[in-house]
């Protein structure tokens, strides 16, 4: 059976390009980028120019790049980094802000920091998932020290006005991080036009290997490392440095700045067509977030009568991968705090899933998916105890 | 890390050995820091008709010191006093950022060693 | 040129088997392992086979493995979750016991826990490297929560007796965690015969592939994550799992376990030999570390009148790869606290190198070294200024 992939925003397949990129760095070129010989000096150019590639991608400064394991690792270092810094000595009299709807890479390390003493506000969104703007204005402290808001969701999609938030951070001199771990590669990501002092990006989200994230750091951004060892990365990450996933994550990330002007346009209507054709042939279904600021790849649909977990299962049978909220907590089945932040009602919220576009998918998966899709909404809603009929 | 003029002159140094009639010795270091650099100069005539080191540190250390004799050995002796760090860095193609501090030591060990040379004539 | 690679205590080239294992998880099988479709499967599957590969490797069952981004987050893992769970509303009274030459992993992480209130008892070791056990003995403290002593040192290759250390931890109820990182492959590693709490490993030290590691949890050892985000790895270390990275682990483990009964003797032999014809060859040469309680692939030298960086890249123009100190702290020249601790000279301690041998150096390669050091050596010493000559 032919599988159809569309679940990218829970991760990508590795492009073969980087794959190429990489092997060298197992068997050949295996230094260690610390080393001095010429073995060290193979592995600390590729780290190199990894670092340029990454750098040149998002318009920052090769030396602003802190490469780490993920973008959990990223989103981690932004936040305590700022904190911990801050803090020597001061206590912990410090104010964090971000949103509902962010990833557990944030809200659980917010939640943490509270649980340690800090102060957290959490700003909600609105039924389409942007930030309440006001809200957010509201929540600024004289001792806040950082504002965490992602760029995009990775459920819903939604895309957060980061240039309107920067110009308050700024007006208000508090660290601005972004979580850019679904906006990369799918639309522009410029640390200088989002006005951001810090970005997380994940290199399995774009076609790169998993196990390599980056945090971009702008210059002068003062920050602690919340892993010790080794001074790598500027001593803000220690450990031997991943070189063969770094390189990947630095083809992966000059691959998704190339195709920018092609890929995303493609994914985007795959998007729009696959949702008209849901609408078309389907009832009772509602599309979750926004209408237009949107990332072109995502689909997020609350189907009434049609469990979410159900569905995906249905469609995995006929060899197409979807997911029911994010892949991070379809295996505990609780609510998504994302769903439950845009106020998606009882009776869909249980039937929701998310269909991720990636830019190899075509417009015939696109019509077999529909297809799909209505097949098993009314098989569902035919065993359903709940459904009309 | 290290351009390939300074691994040139690290492993073919010249000027290295000992002047056993010098007219001037300078040492910089210690055993304990790991580096110790003796420059012996022979003087004719106000020029440093001959220059020659001994070093024990670093490639840093023995390529600076090399790299000094070498610009110095021809030179009169003010021209000699106004090599800078920079003149000797640039000779090598650059120097790594972190090894900025080891980079001085050869020049240094010049200076004594003309410092020397002056002791003993002003006498 | 041929280059000869003998600084395997740095980093080691990925075993082509293990690039094998790997490479169908970057561009086909690339799922992300919490996702509940037919590519999550695939890589949920692989994630379980290697978390069994590892765990037989050292004698654990499966869900006593966590896997991390490598030996540095393992060290941090087990010191900080061990501390931060007995600390939650407890306050940072609790005390540490660690020796005085961990490798930074460790040490910077104490370090970093005595800022922030810690009490750490960093225990001498003798002038081959051995902890000082009566020391050790007498720095147990009525809130010692945790004991972190490697099992062989990275620099000069002391095996520690760990299993005499666990008696002590044992008697007195106090966690044991053993960074086995350099032993790992080398000499026997089961935690039960050790008798530790946790263990950690790195994966690129054992032919597997950079990026990943893990970290041996004893059942019913009571941890707390130290980085936050989704709730992967049984809650204790977040983010989307290094599938094709852990599946090299995996691989690298069950073989390092296979030819545990040859390679550890062929690197003997190599390692034997080495020595025996530096010292017949060079003088004012000794070898730092124990005569016998040594890993079987490290030498480490000491020569007077010859600086280590130095002889190590003329080493290197003739394509021998060693290292001056550790690699990590090779490219800051400050003396090694290895080195320091066991009270090298310092007539001898500013030249020193370490020598790592791997599974495929041969004994033609240790005549060419042998050589070449003395070469090196030789030529060193005529243009040092504080020889004999
Ligand atoms: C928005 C967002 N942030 C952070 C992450 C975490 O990235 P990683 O899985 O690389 O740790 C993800 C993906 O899981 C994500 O979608
Ligand atoms: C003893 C020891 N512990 C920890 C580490 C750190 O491991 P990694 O480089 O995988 O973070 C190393 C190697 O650098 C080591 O030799
Ligand atoms: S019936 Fe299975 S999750 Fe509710
Ligand atoms: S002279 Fe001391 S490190 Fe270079």
């Amino acid at each position: 059976m032919k599988r159809i992939y569309m679940d990218h925003s829970a991760t990508t397949p590795v492009d073969p390009l980087v794959v190429d990129s990489m092997l060298p760095y197992f068997t050949e070129k295996f230094g260690n980028a610390s080393s001095l010989h010429s073995f060290g000096q193979e592995a600390s150019e590729a780290l190199s120019t990894a670092r340029q590639q990454l750098a040149e991608s998002i318009g920052a400064k090769t030396d602003e790049i802190i490469f780490t394991s993920g973008g959990t690792e990223s989103d981690n270092l932004a936040i305590r980094g700022v904190l911990e810094k801050k803090n020597s000595g001061k206590g912990k009299d410090q104010h964090i802000i971000t949103s509902l709807i962010e990833h557990p890479a944030v809200l659980s390390t917010c939640s943490f920091l509270e649980s340690i003493g800090y102060d957290v506000t959490y700003v909600p969104v609105d039924s389409e998932g942007i930030l309440d703007m006001d809200e957010f204005e509201n929540s600024i402290q004289d001792n806040t020290s950082i504002i965490s808001i992602m760029h995009a969701n990775n459920e819903i999609g939604t895309i957060q006005p980061i240039r309107e938030i920067s110009k308050i951070a700024k007006e208000n001199d508090i660290y601005l991080h972004t979580d850019a771990v679904q906006t990369f590669g799918k639309i522009p990501v410029n640390v200088d036009d989002l006005g951001v002092d810090m970005l997380a990006i994940s290199s399995h989200k774009i076609h790169g290997p998993k196990g390599a994230g980056a945090l971009y750091v702008r210059e002068g951004t003062d920050l602690e490392p919340f892993i010790f060892g080794g001074g790598h990365e500027q001593g803000l990450r220690p450990g031997t440095e991943n070189i063969p996933g770094i390189v990947g994550l630095g083809k992966a990330a000059s691959l998704a700045k190339e195709r920018l002007g092609n890929d995303p346009e493609h994914m985007l209507k795959l998007r729009d067509s696959l949702i008209s054709k849901i609408f078309d042939s389907i009832e009772d279904v509602q599309l979750n977030g926004h209408s237009e600021k949107r990332l072109p790849n995502n689909v997020n649909l609350s189907f009434k009568y049609a469990e979410g977990e159900s569905l995906q299962m249905l469609l995995d049978v006929k060899g197409i991968a979807v997911s029911t909220a994010s892949a991070c907590s379809s295996k505990s089945k609780k609510e998504s705090h994302v769903l439950t932040s845009i106020g998606v009602d009882t009776d869909y919220i249980h039937g929701t899933i998310r269909i991720s576009l990636g830019k190899d998918n075509t417009m015939e998966e696109i019509d077999y998916v529909a297809q799909s899709l209505k097949e098993s909404v009314d098989k569902l809603r035919e065993m359903s105890a709940i459904s009309k009929c | 890390m290290y351009s390939r003029k300074v691994i040139e002159e690290f492993t073919n140094p010249k000027n290295v050995g000992v002047i056993e009639d010098a007219d001037g010795v300078g040492e910089t270091g210690s055993t304990v820091d790991g580096d110790i650099i003796t420059i012996y100069i022979k003087v004719n005539d106000d020029v440093l008709e001959d220059v020659k080191f001994k070093t024990f540190g670093c490639v840093v250390a023995i390529s600076t010191s090399t790299m000094v004799t070498q610009l110095a050995k021809g030179k009169t002796i003010d021209e000699a006093l106004k090599l800078t760090n920079k003149d000797v860095i640039d000779a090598l193609g650059g120097l790594p950022e972190d090894k900025t501090r080891c980079s001085g030591f050869a020049l240094v060990a010049l200076h004594k060693a003309i410092e020397d040379y002056r002791g003993k004539t002003a006498d």
